[in-house]
């Protein structure tokens, strides 16, 4: 079963293409890593599927919704939550009111009793359970990422998308985040990741797609694709013989 | 009567301008929103009659003075009230709302110590308050004179902004202040000195105003406000654009006054720069 | 417990006009409003974070309204009609202005207080051709203090029914990261539209309540702009995000202020502005968040 | 310089005042508290800087200096003041008047400046059962007022009279053949140029004349050199504006500059500060203004020299010795009947007073004795409307060129 | 010239960098090799003043930059193009340029530093009057490139030069690089485009993960596979 299919998809900037012509399908339960340099487009890529800001030309679904069009807090309630690529937390509200928030206000409208059981879950699922009452703003940098991933986690999303989550975390760390992730995978979510740990990549997901200049150079079996000596070409760069 | 609509609006909107150009200099290169601006005028518009009827001096000579003592209060301003605040906003976007608290603070204090000194009343000298004809049209000397300076001052002012390496820099701050460091400029010194060189065009519009127009130590306010329509009009920063904003404003006024309703200029002028706000609030000739 | 204290502090005060002299009625008249205003501005400015100085506005309004009604219709009439005029007024200043962030926002109300009082003077001049207007209520003192007591109370209340709401929540998010509101499924301009028209008409009925002491009314008089500034600065000298932000701000600078004119009547404008800049560098975040930080020092400093 | 020295003069004042006050009671110990509010800051602080406030100081001065306030019994009692600032707030002078009478408990309470505040207070004033001589206070609707608050005193006429007395004074001109029969004018947007304008319109109209430029503006207009010039193309030999002190200085400046000569030109509010002069650079001859005094009267001269001498600035001549002869009327009814506000009252009400402005006796609450149109004439401000009034000087028409 | 000695740069309690040190030598190229989030701009970011150190030193021609301000660096000779390449996007190509030789340093010969950028970068002298914001990324770059060379610099920090750009515009880039080279400018460079800039570079530090996990001669490192494991992971085991 498919749940996102982006067709066509394109963003500019100005004159800059940040995303061309870009499309493909994840089904639903699938995990997909999104690769590519710095720049690539990846991120933006992200931004339009969550709704960010307006795509300018092209369609994004998800089952038989269409989400090109509609407002970020439309998408959000359709099921799509997502991480920041530098992490965003709300740092004057509680843990328990910054996860609460999508289980108020996604899909579900959860309220009271009801939504702090979901907060709790999330917050348990993360590692963080028995801090309800803490302010965000006193967390540490890998607890602020995982209360980010929390709050993802309690709008019960279809689709999740995760923007460099495991980004910035010493190893001990990043062995917690992988084994979290992959604990998500099997609760039949489906996550569209970007992630420049190859580490990460290759232990979480079976399929990659990879972007380069705003373009889609590279969409298959992870082992595959980090072969290809494209995608070598597009990260490491091409010998200029100049 | 387009002609004298025209030339009335003219010099009306040059103080206009005049009075402006502090402002977006203040907010625009040193990012901040100074409330208290318009007292800071009338400060310089006291001290103007002061000079012209205690010491007999010249209102243009005072000039003279005034414009670099304000340049000296300004940078006090800075260095005292506004580095704390903005060393202690960083990167957030406090120093807006905190600018706008201090300065209206300031507000009250300047316009206490002018009540204390000068009282409530109102004032004026005068001083060349003859009639000149302009095209046919009279106009009274002192406000010639004042136009002049709005053009002399203005229009040098915009000529060093877009000529001289300083007011590149100048630019460079209001444009990007980020980038400024890499080029080796001192964000913090340029953005006191536009602090210090709006408050000494503060002055000298006020100066100017004093020539010819009567005032009392409450109508700070006005000059703030009509200042902060400009300056939103031409794009926060921009010297051209206050000017042009500044007479564009005057010739409105004097339009709306001559051929619609004296009593709708006010309204006219808030009800244009609402429209301006809600479409296009980076200004009439902001970029972006 | 929660309730016992505010219950119990509401009824002293209710009944506090039996021992007090006119000017002790006077002077509570005065605090309770300005709690009001502080109070109801903070329900919308204090979580969303957008400064409004559009308070003169909608409480010269209520003034007007009443102005205009008082010998029309009877006075709970003339009080609902002032609310429906506030929130007509605020619905369309909200949905034209919410979208401009910052400082931009700021200015946007200052203009706005001017430009209705413009607009209503003029259209008095040239279409009813009087200007002065005059409100001869049977309203006495204790009349206008135990209605807007009521008035502040509900909106405590209210503001306390509001953080405890979705719609709280959802403000509180707001102020914290527009972005993440959004990402998490809060429609952003509906809930800062509902806030901002809740705080508007409170506003304006305050303007109603408080013009029966007016007697005569002027756009000059009743759009008067310092109510707006003294409004801003008693919420943020208290907290304006937290529910007795407001209350805690209000009081004390008002008896400061009424202290500081009727002691130095030719100096208190000093006073008042070096007050204000002694706020912005000593508690940025007001007297609340002032205290926690103590203590959190304090309790650190212990442990 | 034309700078009006109020406040420095006013702190020497004040501090007379302070050691007079504190000096050790006098032989009969109590003294008689007053209290006042009035706009110290805020934009009523000109007009009540130059009317109110240095009449009060000089009043309270001259009865302290001759050994203080005199009672029925004959006794002298020294006066205490009060003052507050109202911060040109409504709601800070209600409360401030609230506080004189609950608080301080002052004996007697005088009135604020301008129209809309004289109404403010005139309700508590009336509940308190202070009496109200409001002076500057000009409406229409005096005699309703009068009759609504039985001890309020409405003391500086309606817009209407001052309408009717420039029609007048207009008309005399015109049949004289020396005006045409149209009128520019101007008027504030505020409650006392809507009144004036509302009475002007209608009296002009019934005399012949033709409003050919009428248009108000709003209040904070700091530039007039569009209407004014607007006004100097409508051919009108009459020029009127209903304005207060600000904008009739600005208009006067403006109009010189520009050479705009009309054979009449009349101010507002303002027109008759001593101030005035200076505007025009000593060229205020012929303007005319509201209000006016008998130059010639007995105690104008005197009273004129003596405010002088002791705040530093003549007064205005329209309402400054109004203000101070209300003061001489309160003297007169205390030495009469006490400091009993009832008494007071009716005492104000059917009594009369001997004053700087002649023998004035109320009708209904109200001073109608009054002069509606004063003109500059050799560097005074005299009175020229009524013209059948005691002392009225005949107008300057046309005026002679700035 | 550049000595980094034990530098740790922390964001809270997020340790971006660990004990680093590094060294550049008069006339050298160095590259700084990393993926993504592994320290790189932290580092540049250290020396460049933008963010502060928690540990370490950082001496330049004998002089410790602790405490320099941002501005002061240009000064002393050290030009930086940043990542996002912080140019005046609102001002025009030549204004840039002109901003560029803003200090004192540079001043006596702008003309002749501006006639050699126009020289390196033709592209700018066509374009001078453009406004910067509204040209190519690539372009962009160059003018960053540029106006950095205009302060006359003794040592130039690029920070990921080839970031967003499409190949073919980062070949351009290169090309640049290789001829500022050739001027016998001191160059330390922050690159994730490996191949292009070990092409170019004398020595080069590997860093993952906030730490140095291996250095080495330029030539030895372009074959070495520890480079390629850097960026696309499989082990995370430097040599030295």
């Amino acid at each position: 079963m498919t749940l996102l299919r982006v067709k066509a998809l394109a963003k500019s900037f100005g004159g800059l293409r940040a995303v061309d012509d870009v499309s493909f399908t994840v089904a639903e339960g699938e995990i997909v890593g999104l690769l590519g340099p710095n720049g690539s487009g990846k991120t933006t890529l992200i931004n339009l599927v969550s709704g960010a800001f307006p795509a300018t030309a092209g369609t994004v679904r998800l089952g038989d919704v269409t989400l090109t069009g509609q407002r970020a807090d439309r998408i959000a309630r359709a099921g799509v939550a997502r991480t920041f690529q530098l992490v965003r937390i709300l740092p004057s509200l509680t843990l328990e009111e910054n996860v609460m928030i999508p289980a108020v206000f996604g899909a579900r409208a959860h309220w009271g009793a009801a939504a702090r059981e979901v907060a709790a879950r999330a917050l348990e699922q993360v590692g963080l359970a028995g801090r309800a009452g803490v302010t965000a703003g006193e967390l540490t940098y890998i607890d602020q990422k995982r209360l980010e991933l929390a709050r993802a986690l309690a709008a019960e999303p279809r689709l999740l998308l995760l923007d460099e989550w495991l980004a910035g975390l010493n190893p001990t760390e990043l062995a917690e985040g992988i084994a979290l992730i992959r604990a998500l995978t099997g609760s039949g979510i489906t996550i569209v990741m970007v992630e420049h740990i190859m580490e990460a990549v290759r232990a979480l997901c079976p399929r990659v797609l990879v972007m380069n200049s705003g373009k889609l150079i590279a969409d298959g079996e992870t082992g595959t694709v980090l072969a290809d000596p494209q995608v070598i070409a597009a990260y490491l760069g091409e010998v200029s013989d100049a | 009567m387009i002609m004298t609509t025209l030339i009335l609006g003219l010099v009306l909107g040059g103080t206009y301008a005049l009075l402006a150009l502090g402002l977006t200099l203040q907010y625009g290169i040193a990012r901040i929103m100074n409330l208290a601006y318009g007292e800071l005028t009338l400060a310089a518009a006291f001290v103007l009659v002061a000079l012209f009827s205690g010491l007999g001096l010249s209102p243009l000579a005072a000039i003279v003075l005034i414009a670099p003592a304000g340049y000296g209060v300004g940078w006090l301003l800075y260095t005292v009230m506004m580095r704390p605040l903005v060393r202690r906003s960083g990167a957030s976007g406090r120093l807006e709302v905190d600018s706008i608290l201090a300065t209206f603070g300031l507000l009250f204090v300047v316009q206490g110590v002018l009540l204390v000194i000068f009282g409530a009343n109102l004032t004026s000298i005068s001083y060349l308050d003859r009639g000149v004809s302009v095209l046919g049209v009279s106009v009274a000397l002192n406000r010639l004179i004042a136009f002049g300076i709005c053009v002399v001052v203005g229009g040098g002012l915009a000529l060093a902004m877009t000529r001289t390496r300083w007011g590149l820099t100048m630019r460079a701050v209001a444009l990007t202040p980020g980038s400024a460091p890499l080029v080796g400029i001192d964000v913090n010194r340029v953005a006191r000195q536009g602090f210090a060189l709006g408050t000494a065009l503060a002055a000298t519009g006020g100066a100017s105003i004093a020539m010819y127009q009567t005032f009392s130590a409450t109508d700070g306010v006005i000059f703030t406000m009509k200042a902060l329509i400009i300056v939103i009009m031409g794009g926060v920063g921009n010297v051209t654009g206050a000017l042009i904003a500044g007479l564009a404003l005057g010739l409105v006024e004097t339009f709306v006054a001559t051929a619609i309703d004296p009593g709708l200029t006010l309204a006219a002028t808030f009800a244009i720069f609402l429209v301006v706000l809600l479409w296009r609030p980076q200004g009439l000739f902001g970029r972006g | 417990m929660r309730f016992i204290l505010p219950l119990a502090g509401l009824a002293a005060l209710a009944v506090m006009p039996m021992w007090l002299s006119e000017y002790g009625l006077g002077l509570m008249i005065g605090l309770v409003t300005y709690v009001t205003l502080a109070s109801a501005w903070a329900l919308f400015s204090g979580h969303t974070r957008y400064i409004s100085l559009a308070t003169a506005a909608f409480y010269g309004t209520g003034a007007y309204v009443v102005a205009v009604l008082n010998e029309v219709l009877p006075y709970p009439l003339v009080l609902l009609s002032a609310a429906g005029v506030g929130l007509a007024m605020a619905l369309v200043v909200g949905l034209s202005t919410l979208r401009l962030a910052g400082i931009y926002f700021v200015i946007f109300t200052f203009g706005l207080a001017e430009l209705v009082r413009q607009l209503i003077t003029w259209y008095e001049v040239n279409v009813t051709g009087t200007l002065g207007r005059y409100i001869f209520l049977d309203v006495t003192a204790r009349g206008i203090y135990w209605q807007m007591l009521a008035l502040g109370a509900a909106t405590i209340a209210l503001t306390a029914w509001v953080h405890r709401s979705r719609l709280g929540l959802a403000l509180r998010v707001v102020g914290d990261d527009e972005v993440v509101a959004a990402h998490s499924g809060i429609p952003l301009a509906r809930t800062k539209l509902v806030a901002f028209a809740l705080s508007a008409t409170i506003l304006t009925v305050a303007g109603a309540i408080a013009s029966p002491r007016y007697v005569y009314v002027e756009p000059a008089i009743v759009f008067n702009p310092t109510v707006s500034f003294l409004t801003v600065i008693m919420a943020l000298l208290g907290g304006a995000n937290r529910l007795w932000g407001p209350v805690l701000g209000a009081a004390p600078l008002f008896l400061v202020f009424e202290y500081l004119s009727v002691h130095f009547p030719d100096t208190y404008p000093i006073f008042l502005g070096l007050l204000f800049i002694a706020v912005v560098f000593l508690l940025p975040d007001g007297v609340l968040a002032g205290i926690e930080k103590l203590r959190a020092r304090r309790r650190e400093a212990r442990s | 310089m034309d700078k009006f020295t109020r406040r420095r003069s006013l702190c020497a004042m004040a501090l007379a005042a302070v050691a007079l006050t504190a000096q050790p009671a006098l032989a009969d110990g109590e003294t008689v508290k007053i209290g006042y509010a009035v706009s110290l800051t805020g934009p009523n602080a000109t007009g009540a800087g130059i009317t109110t406030i240095p009449n009060y100081k000089l009043w309270v001065k001259d009865v302290n200096d001759a050994g203080g306030l005199e009672m029925p019994d004959g006794s002298k009692r020294m006066i205490e003041v009060i003052e507050y600032d109202d911060r040109s707030s409504n709601q800070d002078l209600v409360r401030a008047i609230e506080r004189l009478a609950s608080q301080d408990k002052v004996d007697l309470i005088l009135p604020p400046w301008s129209t809309g505040a004289n109404l403010a207070i005139a309700p508590l004033m009336d509940r308190f059962g202070y009496p109200q001589l409001a002076v500057t206070a000009v409406t229409d609707k005096a005699p309703e007022f009068a009759g609504r608050w039985k001890r309020s005193f409405w003391m500086l006429g309606g817009g209407h009279d001052y309408a009717k007395g420039l029609v007048e004074v207009l008309t005399a001109a015109r049949e004289a053949g020396k005006i045409n029969d149209k009128v520019a004018v101007v008027s504030v947007a505020d409650g006392f140029g809507i009144d004036l304008i509302n009475g002007a319109r209608p009296a002009f109209e019934e005399a012949g004349f033709d409003l050919v430029y009428d248009k108000s503006y709003p209040l904070g207009t700091s530039d007039f050199a569009a209407m004014m010039s607007e006004a100097q193309n409508s051919e009108a030999d009459s020029f009127v504006a209903f304005s207060y002190p600000p904008d009739s200085f600005g208009m006067t400046k403006t109009a010189i500059s520009m050479g705009y000569n009309p054979a009449v030109f009349y101010v507002g509010v303002g027109g008759a500060f001593p101030i005035y002069p200076g505007i025009t650079e000593g060229k205020s001859d012929g303007v005319m203004s509201i209000g006016g005094v008998d130059v010639n009267g007995p105690g104008i001269k005197d009273y004129f020299a003596h405010h002088a001498e002791v705040t530093g600035n003549p007064p205005d001549s329209w309402a400054s010795a109004i203000t101070y002869a209300s003061l001489q009327m309160l003297e007169q009814a205390v030495k009469r009947v006490g400091l009993d506000h009832a008494a007071l009252a009716e005492e104000l009400s059917t009594g009369s007073f001997d004053t700087l402005i002649g023998t004035v006796k109320l009708e209904d609450n109200q001073l109608r004795d009054l002069w509606w149109v004063g003109q500059w004439q050799d560097g005074v401000f005299k009175g020229v409307n009524p013209s059948d009034k005691p002392g009225a000087s005949a107008p300057t028409i046309p005026k002679p060129e700035w | 010239m550049l000595e980094v000695e034990g530098l740790t740069v922390a964001y809270g309690k997020h340790v971006a960098l660990n004990d680093v040190s590094l060294s550049v030598g008069q006339g050298e190229m160095v590259a700084i090799l990393g993926a993504n989030g592994a320290g790189k701009s932290s580092l540049l970011g250290a020396i460049s003043a933008r963010v502060a150190a928690r540990a370490g030193q950082i001496t330049y021609r004998g002089r410790a930059l602790a405490g320099v301000p941002q501005h002061r660096l240009v000064e002393m000779g050290i030009a930086i193009v940043p990542e996002g390449r912080g140019i005046f996007p609102a001002m025009s190509v030549a204004e840039n340029l002109a901003l560029g030789a803003f200090p004192d340093r540079a001043r006596g010969d702008a003309a002749a530093q501006r006639m050699e950028v126009f020289d390196l970068f033709p592209k700018l002298a066509e374009r001078r009057d453009q406004i910067a914001g509204t040209m190519s990324g690539g372009e962009q770059q160059m003018v960053a490139i540029g106006r950095a060379l205009m302060s006359a610099p003794d040592l130039l920090l690029l920070d990921e030069p080839s970031l967003g750009l499409a190949p073919v515009v980062t070949q351009g880039v290169f090309c640049a690089l290789e001829r500022i080279r050739a001027t016998g400018l001191t160059v330390l460079i922050v690159e994730q485009n490996a191949r292009a800039t070990l092409a170019l570079a004398d020595r080069a530090y590997l860093i993952e993960a906030g730490r140095i996990i291996g250095s080495g001669r330029a030539e030895e490192l372009r074959n070495d596979p520890a480079v390629v494991r850097a960026f696309l992971g499989g082990a995370s085991a430097g040599t030295s």
